[in-house]
């Protein structure tokens, strides 16, 4: 049978297919890089990066929970100068493109680091504003539509490259915020990051997580994100990288006919070291069976 | 390299309340297993997603099987006990760095807590010079008998008296002030900050290893983080790829 | 061993037990008399009540989730009239307390129905402002803090029993919401309602809902639950009724570790026809093994 | 009265591609069992947590089984699937009205479609006169020489024409035309329509069992309704309390 056509345009830039790794859950490939072919994933995500190094979070920073868990990572990474010397080179000798999340505690941190980055040898950058395990930056800036309309233009006076604006569920109306970066220049959307959540130890009546509160990912997530996806989709026009439980070919189709051109795949990493790499096969296998020649043709082509 | 792989399983068993014992089939883990070194296993039960890191207790690199010794403390590890002979098992490893066996001879202590215990026993097979192992238990004391096969003193603390010391093994080795050239543990904790010290007091190297929730157990989601030394400022290691064995200078107690 | 004491006070009515089926998941009763001795309870909380009978939203009308489901019932009931005929005639005959939700596509409406109800020997209201499976009323009063207080300000003005507000998870700020409802006068809040979710038949290409979205419960939502009780109870002072995936005793411990005084069980009914029952069980099951006499010695008690 | 039980797996097989039959035993449901009734079984795997309706297809008052044909059709069917013999499954039952067997003489028609088929056959048990048989399957049809035990008339339509009337039943009763007093059918709801129209037609009373999806399957949620005939106006009505099984009048077809 023929291979279908499974090549996506994110802001301008061709993936070979729609799939990656969700940020945060993938380091910067070089692990996963053991279990799957780097060069037969769309795009790698790397971690969030910032300007200096972060040290996250005290641990626990991980609670399972119900078809689900809760991290509290906090964004711990390098800097972006240790970055730029040992992750960019080895995931360049990769044929991927190469999707850089940028974390800032202020708008000039982010704009700090689009500007340093806009000199690389990058094809993406990714704006994370959505991070709910950071008290300054993060989610703060991504659930106020003002401020994500406006932390957007600035980075994006900096950027070279195109950006993705990854937006938080933890909204009242996840539409007026999409809206609100798309205003800002984004070139594209990706969601869902993680939901808020709490778990506690009832033996020692305190929270699992040191942190408290993390955010929640994995399938129990799914229908919230799919959800949003959709109604991103009926009122946008750039590109969305739709996330949030996928664990299989057929929940990525799932956001693809709710809206999303490409998809990312995070917390089933865990679960199956593989996973990237099956959902693009599972992919491909529907498309086939439905002998649809073009993964394009299915995307927001859910009727209601 | 790590390998994920369905193995079958050879026997899972209840050894001690509470305690199992599974020994599962895998020519490329027990090729490249080592002491120290851990397993990742999956429930696979719809509802627990993330794997169940569980060291090694034993390799027979003959008969290309692996020994895991596990207690039953929640939902996942309960999962696991139903597995049956015959059934597999999805197992991610060889992970984490293992212990340093010492090339040279020279005194060995190696100090085990509870849970903590079997991963020594791989490693007493690999030690050369001589060994002395202090093991600690709550009660019901497993393993000591095999132990006794590859070391000549094996010293044995329970804390309800049942066999050994009655304590706890700091206090018996406080008591025995063995004299050494380095120090193996593994254990609860608290138990390992207290070898940590007194392995500083002794002016011993001491290798610890840790324990620590966990999601990938390879190195990428940054999950899995304890308080090490660095260079100049502290800093958070990963348990999963960076350890779970740390030097004791390294390690950073809060 | 001694029985610990369960007792607990909503508004000032004493509730045996702070064990309730969640609205809508129990009809009224009935149904689930057969499994479990409703005297058993602390209160059976009947489903959604408006002035006239609504006919809710068309079948399919639910979806299964990974840990969870999607429903979009649509508050179809018979109206006040009938419930008030046939269904507190047949609750009052048990030894428990009657919790009446009760739904309004305008604040008018709502009115009316707490006005009706006001005369009835009924325990306490609980003003449903969530629910995402309605156009008009629902979400859309509960999402806005101004509606909040207004529409919760209006019906206590009617209501003669002490008045719940039932919170909708589905917005940026839940203690703001909170907030809002206790100025309005709300003697109690029960949260979370549904989120809102959607599921994709992928093979048939369209939402496995009739009507496209629906609302998300089960043990997939819990860890966001337990996060907005906590941040709720560190706010208000009213007492807490929590929910949102609670299927055992344990899960109800977590929800009042977390300041909730009260639990609701929903889907787990589907799960298990005694859940209420096995919940109220393992509750004093924990509260034994710990020495523990009274129940209200847990509440809020989680270290952080 | 329903009832809540773990029953015993006597039996659970592949009978036809992808069509099992699994025998289990409870004397509650046994004793209350009645055609048209259904029971709803649990997933217990911690990922599908919502109920399976099926059917009953039989009864064996005097063994106190309950045998169900299931087709898989996906992921919670494929779990019960893989049930043993002496395990348990969680079941709810008998579940809804079932259907109304004529005490009376007279000529029955009873329709089955499909996955639809098995309802019927401890339905003909029951049913006093004489009964006609139509049964329609893509291909592989089942249960036929257990019709013919019971009623003296089975045919058969089959899409491939592998067995039977080459096409779909309904074509086949229109062939046929057959006399009768009452209509009873149960299958896939283009087909429910087709018949209740048809019966409509020839005048006769029709009993149609519906299939919804469900969660509670006691009544209490109104996830499961369909639209029917009102007093005055239409209403919707729970699948699995005020039916399966309603009259072809009250079903209003979308
Ligand atoms: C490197 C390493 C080696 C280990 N070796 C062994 C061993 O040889 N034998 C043994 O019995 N146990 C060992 N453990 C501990 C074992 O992983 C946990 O007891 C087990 O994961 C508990 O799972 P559960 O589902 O039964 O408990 P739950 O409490 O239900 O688990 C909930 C979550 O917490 C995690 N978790 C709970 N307790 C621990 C813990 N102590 N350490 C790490 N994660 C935990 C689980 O992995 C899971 O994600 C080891 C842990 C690590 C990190
Ligand atoms: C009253 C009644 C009697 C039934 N009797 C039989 C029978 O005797 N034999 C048989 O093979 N099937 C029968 N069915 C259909 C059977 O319930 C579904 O095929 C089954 O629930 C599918 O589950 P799944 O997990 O394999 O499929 P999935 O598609 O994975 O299920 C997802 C969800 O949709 C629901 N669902 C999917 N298909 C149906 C359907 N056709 N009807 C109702 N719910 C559905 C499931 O219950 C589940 O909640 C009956 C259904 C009803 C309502
Ligand atoms: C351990 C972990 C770390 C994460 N770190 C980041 C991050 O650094 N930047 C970011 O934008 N999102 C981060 N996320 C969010 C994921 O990229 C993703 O949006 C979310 O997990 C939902 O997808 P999933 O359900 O497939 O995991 C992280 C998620 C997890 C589980
Ligand atoms: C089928 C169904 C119907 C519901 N109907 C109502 C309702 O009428 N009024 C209401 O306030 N909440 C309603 N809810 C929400 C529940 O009361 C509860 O808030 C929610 O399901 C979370 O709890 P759970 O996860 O335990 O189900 C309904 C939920 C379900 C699943
Ligand atoms: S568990 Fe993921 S980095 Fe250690
Ligand atoms: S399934 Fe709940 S009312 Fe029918």
């Amino acid at each position: 049978m023929m291979k279908p056509n499974m090549k996506v345009n994110i802001g301008g830039v061709e993936l070979k297919n729609p799939v990656m790794p969700a940020s945060g859950t993938f380091g910067s490939g070089r692990e996963y890089g053991e279990f799957v072919d780097l060069n037969k994933l769309g795009a790698v995500v790397v971690k969030g990066i910032s300007s200096t190094p972060w040290k996250g979070n005290p641990t626990p920073r991980v609670a399972e929970t119900y078809g689900g868990m809760l991290n509290s990572v906090g964004l711990q990474n390098p800097g972006m100068e240790e970055f730029i010397e040992k992750d960019i080179p080895f995931l360049r000798s990769y044929d991927t493109k190469i999707i850089v999340n940028i974390s800032g505690k202020t708008v000039e941190e982010y704009c700090a680091v689009a500007e340093r980055l806009s000199s690389e040898d990058i094809d993406i950058l990714e704006l994370n504003i959505s991070c709910p395990n950071v008290k300054e930056g993060g989610v703060t800036f991504g659930t106020d539509r003002r401020m994500v309309e406006h932390v957007t233009k600035e980075v994006k006076r900096y950027a070279k490259q195109p950006l993705i604006v990854k937006l938080s569920p933890n909204v009242t109306d996840i539409v007026e915020i999409a809206k609100a970066a798309v205003a800002g220049g984004a070139d594209s959307l990706s969601l869902i990051n993680t939901l808020i959540g709490m778990a506690i130890d009832i033996h020692k009546r305190k929270p699992v997580l040191a942190n408290g509160i993390g955010g929640l990912s994995g399938p129990a997530v799914k229908p919230v994100a799919v959800r949003m996806v959709y109604q991103v989709a009926q009122a946008v026009e750039v590109p969305i990288i739709g996330m949030g439980g996928i664990t299989t070919g057929e929940d990525a189709i799932e956001f693809i006919l709710a809206g999303a051109t490409a998809v990312a795949v995070g917390t089933a990493n865990f679960m199956n070291p593989r996973a990237t790499l099956d959902v693009v096969e599972e992919i491909e296998g529907y498309l086939q069976q439905y002998n649809i020649k073009n993964i394009k043709e299915i995307v927001k082509k859910v009727c209601i | 390299m790590m390998n994920m792989v369905k193995a079958k399983i050879m026997k899972n068993e209840e050894i001690s309340p509470q305690i199992y014992e599974m020994i599962f089939l895998s020519k490329e883990i027990g090729e490249q297993g080592f002491p120290g070194k851990f397993v990742n296993l999956y429930c696979e039960d719809g509802r627990h997603l993330l794997p169940r890191p569980i060291s090694i207790c034993e390799i027979d690199k003959n008969n290309h099987t692996i020994r895991l010794i596990y207690a039953i403390v929640g939902e996942g590890t309960k999962q696991i006990s139903h597995l049956r002979v015959g059934d597999k098992v999805k197992v991610l490893g060889p992970l984490g760095n293992g212990f340093t066996v010492e090339k040279g001879n020279g005194k060995n202590i190696v100090i085990g807590g509870g849970i903590g215990v079997p991963p020594l026993l791989e490693l007493v097979k690999h030690l050369k010079g001589s060994t002395t192992v202090y093991l600690g238990f709550r009660c019901n004391p497993i393993l000591i008998e095999e132990f006794k096969k590859y070391v000549d003193y094996v010293y044995v603390a329970t804390e309800d008296g049942s066999y050994g010391h009655k304590g706890n093994v700091l206090e018996l080795i406080k008591q025995h002030n063995p004299i050494g050239d380095r120090v193996y543990s593994c254990g609860p904790k608290p138990m390992l900050k207290a070898i940590g010290e007194w392995a500083k007091e002794q002016d011993l190297p001491a290798e610890l290893s840790l324990e620590e929730r966990m999601a990938c157990g390879i190195g990428a989601c940054l999950v899995c983080t304890c308080k090490t030394q660095g260079k100049e400022d502290w800093e958070y290691k990963r348990v999963c790829k960076d350890g779970p064995v740390f030097s004791r200078d390294e390690v950073i107690w809060e």
